[in-house]
């Protein structure tokens, strides 16, 4: 039978390791995998490169893991220069990619859709492009793109079951399903756990064969 | 003559673009004032709001008591959903914009070009730390870009430029901008104006701009 | 008030030229918009880009299409020799191009969502990529392609709304929802007609605004 | 002597490799015998088969009068749903197949040579009328390959060569083959018989193969 459930957070991070890619979804809070994010902060692994929307507020769980050196890169769409992020990238300790947002997005899809690289128009005409491999393609700019894989993906998630299947609520949903896809070790907190059969078939947005593991984490 | 007239507040920007939106377009509406705009769409007109981090049919801010925690817009502030609207996962909801189906986005900007360069995300070429957020996805992608701000900066140099000085967030895509004082539309001979706040002259319109006007 | 519902076959289509590239999805007969292909034979459009899974069992829809000549060429992922798609490429009456499915639907997908071309490991290796731009990107040889755009999609649903919104049941659903997103004029024809807001925002599968027009077509 | 064995039927090569496939593989399974496989693998052992039409979870055919016209696998056949299973579109589909999320595909073919090509598309490099389906986006994608087939043609002609001789499929991607005779891997040293039926020794299976044979 398989079950995914694992009965703590420490299990569910359980091997992650030193040098990890780290696929951290969320928009502001939302959807955001809070349990998890504690749980790899007291984990320990360091030396991680995390992908995340926004280098994050200060005081969140995200600026707090940078401010404890534990990541050596961050790729997002945005920092904020007053924030520990900011602070950390103009001091030098901390290695910042920032990506356009849609294109971030589509990497990470690439990455779970087995596409080795994709041309996009967006920041063609930008100092983004310096340095990049541009083509015309239909008499538009375009900049060459390659997909953005995790080591480890977490995931926050409002209904599971033992097979893995996920269902998010209203803007929940944002990077989660495409970041399920793109990383090696998929793991999801869920604050619901359901029996098996009990999401409908159509409405799966994240299918089991994603997720590795699950760990229930009530409201 | 010049003292004459009121410039718009970021209301009176916001309504004067909200006029412009027919029924049934699929708008994209920027954080900061762009945002204010749906606030002067009247409920009966049904204009589709689109937020990148997933919302297809965004509807106004809840009453304090009734916020939902799990559904907010591009800017992280607290939303309700209409009727008949839906949620998308990211990748799909900026393939919603860069694969042309919003009929108009609106952003703010730094500065716009006559050619329709668009400069709204950084203040020197090689600022390290980069604040861009979706805004170049959705500048290249909508069928037509709105631009609100102000005409000016706020020690009086003129935002309308020839050539843009600040980095560029896209080339040649904002079709329109709404300035506290004017309505222009960037066509291929440059900034037409099609409308001006009462009491301001043409004259003293180009007087405010770096860019030459037409009418 | 948006209302894209009209009130007939006939209308759903009209306006529909001669030249268009129409995105016809279906799997076999599941998914596949039967009154509306059946509309468009009786419409007239010819000389036709038809792209659809593939070239269609003989007695079908699709192959009527065919044999009436009204198709200029066939994109799709596989012909039977004995069929009619089969005999009128061999007897040089229709263009023919045979591309792997899942490129098929990424080509799509591309269209939908603006990306201008990607690379694929799929058939890099095979008679297909002769004459074509290979890559090697990780070590693996990729081909590029190319979006795959309509002029017009005809689309199945089960329910839709006012605004366009649609679901589908089971394996109907296969290349609608891409083929919606990846066309200039998107028609729908729907078993039920719905109140807005019947389907619940999380249970969408294509959203409206994909959606130009759609046609009640009951049981 | 090599009179003495029995060549496998269809079932029996499906059933060969349906008790190789663990609980908790995702699995996509071709049209013909590969599909039979699901028929030998026991319900209470978990295997969510794939079906490239967007399918997760296929079940078994159902009784006659229970089909449901909505629901067919990749060879338009009535299937059912696991409890559990889920539906996607096509281009999610593909993704699952291309991105490397099946743990196995198990296909038909013409020829597979000694380093894993796959020839089962066509008999003939330039056929006009090509039937490809998804066999390609099948055969890169998936984490393992196996191919069931006949050990040699109707006529006795071996199907495993050093070298294709039909159009490849996908170049290096079989991993093992589950014949009417034998069970080979594909190693970088060739193949390697895993099993091969009673009665036919190692020589005769060689003699009915191209390639070298290793055990």
């Amino acid at each position: 039978m398989i079950d995914k459930f694992v009965h703590s957070v420490a299990a569910a991070l359980d091997g992650v390791p030193d040098g990890a890619t780290i696929l951290l979804p969320g928009f502001g809070d939302v959807g955001m995998p809070t349990a998890l994010l504690e749980g790899l902060i007291a984990q320990g692994a360091k030396d991680l490169v995390l992908v995340c929307n926004s280098g994050g507020r200060d005081g969140s769980a995200v600026a707090r893991l940078l401010t404890l050196g534990r990541v050596r890169k961050l790729i997002c769409s945005f920092v904020r220069p007053a924030s520990d992020a900011g602070r950390l990238l103009l001091a030098g300790k901390l290695e910042v990619e920032v990506v356009p947002q849609g294109t971030l997005a589509e990497r990470i899809r690439a990455a779970g859709a087995g596409i080795p690289a994709f041309y996009t128009p967006t920041a063609a005409d930008t100092v983004l492009a310096e340095g990049r491999e541009v083509r015309e393609i239909g008499g538009r700019r375009c900049l060459l793109e390659y997909p953005l894989p995790g080591d480890v993906a977490l995931i926050d998630a409002w209904q599971a079951d033992r097979w893995g299947n996920l269902t998010f609520r209203e803007t929940q949903r944002n990077f989660n399903p495409i970041m399920a896809m793109a990383a090696g070790l998929t793991v999801a907190q869920t604050r619901h756990s359901v029996p098996l059969g009990a999401i409908p078939p159509e409405h799966v947005m994240t299918a089991g064969i994603f997720v590795n593991r699950v760990v229930h984490i009530p409201g | 003559m010049s003292a004459s007239f009121t410039p718009l507040d970021r209301d009176g920007m916001a309504a004067w673009a909200a006029a412009d939106i027919p029924e049934g377009w699929v708008v994209n509406l920027g954080i900061g004032i762009p945002t204010e705009v749906a606030n002067f769409i009247p409920p009966e007109r049904e204009v589709i709001i689109h937020s990148e981090n997933g919302v297809i049919g965004a509807g106004p801010a809840p009453a304090p008591d009734a916020i939902n925690p799990f559904l907010v817009n591009a800017g992280t502030q607290p939303i309700t959903l209409r009727t008949g609207g839906a949620y998308v996962h990211h990748a799909d909801s900026f393939a919603i914009a860069r694969g042309g189906h919003l009929d108009l986005t609106i952003l703010g900007a730094f500065e716009v070009s006559e050619t329709g360069d668009l400069a709204n995300w950084a203040r020197a070429a090689h600022e390290p730390v980069k604040q861009i957020g979706g805004a170049m996805d959705l500048a290249i992608g909508a069928q037509r870009l709105w631009v609100i701000m102000e005409h000016t900066t706020k020690e009086g140099a003129p935002r309308l430029h020839r050539r843009c000085t600040y980095p560029l967030t896209a080339k040649g895509a904002v079709k329109r901008v709404y300035t506290n004082l004017a309505v222009l539309d960037v066509t291929p001979d440059g900034f037409l104006v099609r409308d001006i706040v009462p009491g301001l002259s043409f004259e003293d319109l180009q007087a405010r701009t770096e860019a030459p006007l037409r009418r």
